[in-house]
């Protein structure tokens, strides 16, 4: 196992900027999770790692040592891809001990290790199929195992859940985790899904247009977003976001919309009379009970109503402005209803020019 | 793609460039050389004099040179045209799962097997007016309606094209399979389940996906029939009447009968500007799939 | 991947060590290549071959072989030649070649070896041809000349004997042709493809009619004069598709020869060679009822045969001329073209050896062919023979093939064309 | 059911008449090497042979036809493995390199496949007779590989394209060199492409006839085509022997390349490339 450092990587293809002057450490046994939208350039970035794309510039450091001249071959890094690139013309057992047949291991060893790592799957039965005869969850196995049976310094995934159906993803990223914890490895994973990567990542790396927006435990980036796309990109459904002007009134600063007025709570007094963005998750708002003390509340008109199960989603109209509330799923809201919300000034995001204050 | 592997593949391509630059590239400089000279073999005392353009000018004027062009391409077009249609066809026969595939295949080869020096031979044979196969097929013991294919300046130009399509039909045959066998096997079935009849699937998935090979198939038959020259060699000695005297025999005659290399040379070298024209025109009208597929 | 590059490893290592040069010491034979042909029959061939290496154990000779067609070895002793390839020593011409091999400075120059003394005792056809500008560059080897052959049964059975004139062969076929009642059955098969055989055959027809292509006395092109173009018009419309198929305009020997010995000709023009296959029973149907003849000529013309045949020559950079020299008159010795004659049923080039007792009596028809052989006249002499046979088989095919083609318009083109060849030649000879 | 019917009807008689195009010819051709001399140019044309072996034992004997058979397939053999090697090399690297030096690359090496033969025959025999190697085996491959790779490499730059990237990678990070996985991953996948390519020039250069004329003349190194040619005499053609001699030179081919086909069909079926 290895420690991973990125520094300042930068890359173009022909006029694109891909990657620009990306900064990462990965501590020994960490699980860091590469998270943006598709074009973001984590991909690339992972193929630099593994060695398959030269960076223009900047420098990856293996264990400390730079390995920006060595071939994947000498990296000594595993690979799971999106499409599993499992080799067609092989069985189960050839895909798996391919890795270490290059590395010049016995036979007998490879037949070991192969047997084990199978074993460890539940796919020790396949192990004379062909991929072609395999079902997309067996593949995405075979896949894994052939990045596990060589214990390598280092594992690279590329969305290696995509392509999977939506239960079968559940239950595989469940296992992922468990086998991060039994085996300790360090792992590079690149993904789409905010889900994927809260729940698997020790840390998370928010990326946009090949910038880095934010490196963090996965409970940092969720509750203290770096930057407004930081904010909603994460989380589902997203964070509520205000434009609006921070106004001192009797000694207070007061956030305006042109729709209401909201307490903005401990905000630096030098950010007056700025335009910011105040944005709240949904669950941060609480429906009052009744429509008391009417000073602190927003009154929304319910519009549509999203039950996922475990409860359920308002999106609400404040005049023109719409606000996402999160209710229990024993409420009994119609459309058309009005509705009362508090919002506690102590969970506002604020972000001026985009960054968080 | 790292520097190193850039410098790595520029060194796997070392050796075949370097055969062929050898080989080929300068020949044809040498050629083009001589197509700016006189040189007649037979008449040393006149020297070899720079001529520039002379030579071309002179094959623009020339009525034999024209007349060939003419018959060249007819015979190009028909060539090409009727190789291909029965290649593609061939290819989904051979495609096909049924028993006796392996036969086929075995089949079709033949005719690409034999050398072009034997089949033509063998198209004068079966050609022959008097004891010929293809009368005895077409009119049966009527010995009166015997065609004299070869004798005719008409039938003649045919008989060279019915030999070439025989022969060389496998080639694209071969080409257009190869490209059939990496269309994986799920894509008819999906489409079948998405309710397409035969000729959509064809139109919808194996013409998109044989384009490339079929590229390659007319790229290398047309340059191939545009420099045919041993079945007018074998079959007519470009007669009669000049009527099969196609471009690359007059080339042939001029160079290695008459000993007029420098006109010969700049017969090919008009061949090959030709070819050149009509392989760029394909690559950009039909081809452009196949070089721009990603790397 | 390591096999692929030790296989390329070897390849390159084989190609690095072949022969290059090679070096004769004094007391090793001489080797001398020969170019030669596949020849019909091999065994006179081969018998030579073995004596001459019996009688000279210092010469060597290696036979390289390129096919028989004229064009196949043509293109390949030029190709050797016009590089000065010293690895050939000795070749073989078509008959119309050494005028061309000559001025290009290929063949060597036998005139010193090979003087008008020697000259004399060989037929004076093949003499001729051989010489370019009073030097002599080949030794004849055998020859050939264009032979009437005709079907002994049929004309007696039709009481005719055998025409004199053109016009008396095709009486005589048409009687045959009235009696017989076969219609696959033609009057006259000869050879009328485009190629070098079709120059052969239509110079028969115009030099039996008065005419020519380049007149012998003035050297002028004469193929536009009444006497050529009416031999052509004959050809075309009294022989294609009436005395002769049609397809006969793509016939060569091999098609030609078939038509008759398969019984469907009555008449046939070809070279001496037919007359072997046309009596063997295993090929022929008409096995033993083959007669030969000169050809027929116009009324008030004489008989005219297109001479062939091959010479030997020696390359005029061949390292080793004396010892080349030496072969070449051994194989054209009295004796040694008897071999070939008995043997591979050659014909030969001097005179005397038709006189011989033993080829009188294992060859007799050979006395049906001397009077052919004797009057054999060569193709036009020139180095640009090559070119002139080009303009002329395109002007015959196009004659011939087409209907009503106007024959006095495309002669004179033609001739037009032939004359400024034979220009390029005489600015070379002032 | 009527329409199943029809299909295969139809299809069964799309069989027939391709087998019987590309075999009715040849087959006739072929039938009068069991003819005798008379036979063959039999007129009216005659339908059954007499079933003499005499033109087989010629062309093996007289001809020697099954020592040219061995040069050529000492020739075609090498040309084959040479040119499939450098075109795979050449062809993996195009597929590899940015795509527009890869395309002037491709232009140029399929220009190289248009010069008139003819034309450059002259100047290849000269540089070979400079190297001392006219009458030599490499005389007549390394022509024949610089005339097959055009070819060659064109089909299996396509093929290697076609090839999922993600594969290479695979390999690559499994600790494959680029050589390895071409050799471990590539080239297995290609295997339709490599053996078209690999068909399509092994026929090449067994059918090649003019350069073999002109540069072997020593009977000892010459190729089966001009074996062939050299059966004709002056002014004779022996069909029978030449039909023996074509029989005996296309039946091993065809043999062989049905027995390999199976083999790479069935290995291919195994495993598609995509999916």
């Amino acid at each position: 196992m290895a420690s991973l450092e990125l520094k300042k990587i930068s890359k173009c293809f022909g006029n694109e900027r891909i990657l620009s002057r990306v900064d990462l450490q990965v501590k020994e046994g960490e699980f860091c999770v590469l998270l943006g939208p598709s074009g973001c350039g984590k991909s690339t970035l992972l193929q630099i790692v593994a060695g398959l794309i030269r960076q223009d510039e900047g420098s990856v450091l293996l264990n400390g040592r730079p390995v920006d001249r060595a071939t994947p071959r000498e990296r000594d890094i595993a690979m799971v891809f999106q499409g599993y690139a499992l080799y067609p013309h092989m069985t189960v057992a050839q895909n798996l001990g391919f890795g270490l047949r290059m590395r010049g291991m016995a036979r007998d060893g490879i037949k070991k290790q192969v047997t084990e790592i199978a074993t460890r799957l539940g796919i020790e039965t396949l192990l004379k199929r062909k991929p072609r005869e395999l079902s997309g969850g067996q593949r995405q196995r075979v896949a894994m195992g052939r990045a596990l049976v060589r214990s390598p310094m280092l594992f690279l995934l590329d969305e290696p859940l995509s392509n999977l159906d939506a239960q079968l993803r559940i239950n595989v990223r469940l296992e992922l985790k468990r086998l991060h914890q039994q085996m300790k490895g360090t792992i590079l994973y690149v993904t789409h899904d905010q889900v994927e990567a809260m729940t698997l990542g020790d840390k998370v790396v928010v990326m946009k247009r090949g910038e880095v927006r934010q490196i963090g435990r996965p409970s940092i980036i969720y509750d203290r977003p770096a930057d407004t796309f930081v904010a909603t990109f994460i989380g589902s459904p997203a964070m509520n976001l205000f434009r609006g002007e921070l106004t001192q009134k009797e000694g207070r600063l007061t956030f305006h919309t042109a729709d209401f007025l909201l307490n903005s709570g401990d905000v630096p007094s030098e950010l007056a009379g700025a335009p910011v963005e105040v944005g709240i998750r949904p669950e941060d708002i609480t429906i009052a009970r009744d429509a008391g003390n009417a000073g602190d509340l927003l009154m929304a008109r319910v519009d549509i109503i999203s039950n996922v199960g475990a409860e359920k989603f308002l999106h609400t109209m404040v005049g023109n402005t719409g606000i996402t509330v999160r209710s229990e799923k024993g409420a009994s809201f119609q459309t058309g209803d009005t509705i009362p919300l508090i919002i506690d000034p102590a969970s506002l995001h604020i972000f001026h020019k985009g960054r968080r204050v | 793609m790292t520097r190193k592997d850039n410098i790595f593949f520029l060194i796997l391509l070392a050796p075949a460039l370097f055969i062929l630059l050898l080989f080929i590239a300068v020949p044809i400089g040498q050629s083009l050389f001589l197509s700016f000279h006189r040189l007649i073999l037979s008449l040393p005392q006149l020297g070899s004099p720079f001529l520039g353009l002379e030579n071309y000018k002179d094959l623009l004027h020339d009525p034999v040179a024209r007349h060939s062009l003419w018959i060249t391409l007819i015979f190009v077009c028909a060539a090409t045209f009727f190789e291909l249609l029965i290649g593609v066809l061939l290819a989904l026969l051979m495609h096909h799962h049924f028993p006796g595939r392996g036969m086929l295949r075995a089949c079709v080869l033949i005719p690409w097997a034999v050398p072009t020096v034997v089949s033509a031979q063998m198209w004068r044979f079966l050609l022959n007016d008097a004891y010929g196969m293809v009368n005895y097929v077409i009119f049966g013991a009527h010995t009166t309606e015997y065609i004299p294919w070869l004798a005719l300046p008409s039938t003649a130009l045919l008989s060279l094209i019915v030999a070439d399509v025989w022969k060389t039909s496998s080639f694209a045959a071969l080409l257009i399979l190869a490209g059939l066998q990496v269309i994986p096997e799920e894509l008819y079935l999906a489409s079948r389940v998405d309710g397409a009849g035969v000729w959509q699937r064809f139109w919808r998935i194996t013409w998109p996906l044989i384009r490339p090979a079929l590229m390659v198939a007319l790229l290398f038959r047309t340059i191939d029939a545009f420099r045919v020259f041993d079945l007018a060699f074998v079959m007519t000695q470009g007669g009669p009447a000049d009527a099969t005297n196609v471009l690359q025999f007059y080339g042939y005659k001029k160079m290695f009968v008459e000993g007029w290399m420098g006109y010969g040379s700049a017969i090919s070298v008009c061949i090959f500007v030709m070819v050149l024209i009509l392989a760029v025109f394909y690559v950009r009208m039909v081809g452009h799939r196949l070089l721009e597929a990603s790397g | 991947m390591r096999n692929l590059l030790t296989g390329i490893a070897v390849l390159v290592f084989m190609a690095g060590t072949s022969p290059g040069g090679t070096i004769t010491r004094m007391d090793e034979p001489t080797t001398l290549v020969f170019l030669t042909w596949k020849p019909n029959q091999s065994k006179g061939w081969n018998h030579l071959l073995r004596e001459f290496d019996e009688k000279h154990p210092h010469i060597r000779i290696k036979t390289q072989v390129a096919p028989h067609s004229s064009t196949q070895y043509h293109a390949i002793v030029t190709q050797r030649l016009k590089n000065r390839d010293a690895s050939l020593d000795l070749f073989l011409m078509d008959v119309v070649w050494p005028p061309e091999f000559g001025n290009a400075g290929w063949a060597l120059d036998l005139t010193s070896r090979f003087p008008v003394r020697e000259q004399r005792k060989f037929l004076s056809g093949p003499i001729t041809a051989n010489i370019w500008q009073g030097r002599i560059y080949g030794i004849p080897c055998y020859l050939g000349a264009g032979l009437f052959y005709y079907r002994k049964d049929l004309l007696n059975k039709y009481g005719f004997e055998v025409p004199r004139t053109w016009n008396e062969m095709l009486t005589a076929g048409k009687a045959v042709l009235q009696g017989e009642d076969d219609p696959g059955l033609y009057i006259y098969s000869g050879q009328f493809k485009q190629y070098e055989g079709l120059v052969c055959d239509m110079l028969e027809f115009i030099w039996s009619n008065g005419g020519a292509v380049i007149d012998r006395k003035s050297d002028q092109v004469v193929l536009d004069k009444q006497a050529s173009i009416g031999a052509v018009a004959f050809v075309r419309d009294k022989i294609i598709g009436k005395a002769a198929p049609r397809g006969a305009v793509n016939y060569e020997e091999p098609e030609s020869l078939g038509l008759f010995i398969q019984g469907k000709a009555v008449f046939h023009r070809n070279w001496p060679y037919a007359w072997a296959l046309s009596n063997d029973p295993e090929r022929s149907k008409i096995a033993g009822r083959v007669g030969v003849a000169v050809l027929p000529a116009f009324q008030g013309h004489h008989s005219a045969s297109t001479l062939g045949g091959w010479q030997f020559g020696i390359n005029r950079y061949s390292r080793h001329p004396e010892e080349a020299w030496k072969f070449i008159e051994f194989m054209s010795s009295r004796q040694s073209q008897k071999i070939l004659a008995l043997e591979s049923g050659l014909a030969p080039t001097r005179a005397s050896v038709y006189e011989d007792p033993e080829i009188q009596k294992m060859m007799p028809y050979l006395n049906a062919f001397f009077p052919a052989f004797k009057k054999a006249r060569p193709r036009p002499l020139s180095p640009v023979y090559p070119m002139v046979s080009q303009e002329l088989q395109r002007f015959f095919s196009r004659a011939i093939a087409e209907k009503d083609s106007d024959l006095r318009e495309m002669a004179k083109t033609t001739s037009v064309n032939i004359e400024r060849l034979l220009q390029l030649v005489s600015k070379i000879q002032r | 059911m009527m329409k199943g019917f029809l299909q295969e009807s139809l299809f069964l008689s799309g069989v027939l008449l391709a087998a019987g195009f590309s075999l009715a010819p040849f087959l006739w051709f072929i039938l009068c090497a069991l003819k005798t001399p008379a036979e063959v140019t039999a007129i009216p044309l005659q339908l059954l042979p007499s079933f003499s072996l005499e033109s087989f034992r010629l062309a093996i004997e007289r001809y020697g036809i099954l020592h040219y058979l061995g040069n050529s397939i000492i020739v075609a053999g090498i040309t084959t493995f040479v040119s499939i090697s450098l075109g795979t090399f050449a062809g993996y690297a195009l597929a590899r390199l940015p795509r527009r030096p890869a395309k002037i690359i491709l232009m140029a090496v399929l220009a190289c496949a248009m010069f008139p033969h003819i034309a450059i025959a002259g100047p290849i025999w000269d540089f070979l007779r400079f190297m001392g190697w006219l009458n030599a085996y490499q005389g007549l491959i390394l022509p024949y590989v610089a005339l097959t790779l055009p070819l060659t490499i064109w089909i299996l730059t396509l093929f290697f394209r076609e090839m999922p990237e993600e594969l290479e990678a695979a390999a690559l990070v499994d600790g494959c060199t680029r050589i390895g996985s071409l050799q471990h991953v590539i080239l297995p996948l290609s295997a339709p492409g490599l053996f078209t390519a690999a068909i399509l020039s092994f026929i090449y250069a067994w059918n090649e006839f003019f350069l073999a004329l002109l540069i072997m003349t020593d009977p000892a190194k010459q190729t089966m085509p001009v074996g062939i040619a050299l059966f004709q005499g002056e002014y004779t053609i022996p069909w029978g022997e030449i039909a023996a001699a074509s029989f005996i030179t296309t039946a091993p081919l065809v043999l062989l390349v049905l027995l390999f086909q199976r083999r790479i069909v069935t290995g291919l079926s195994a495993g598609a490339i995509k999916g």
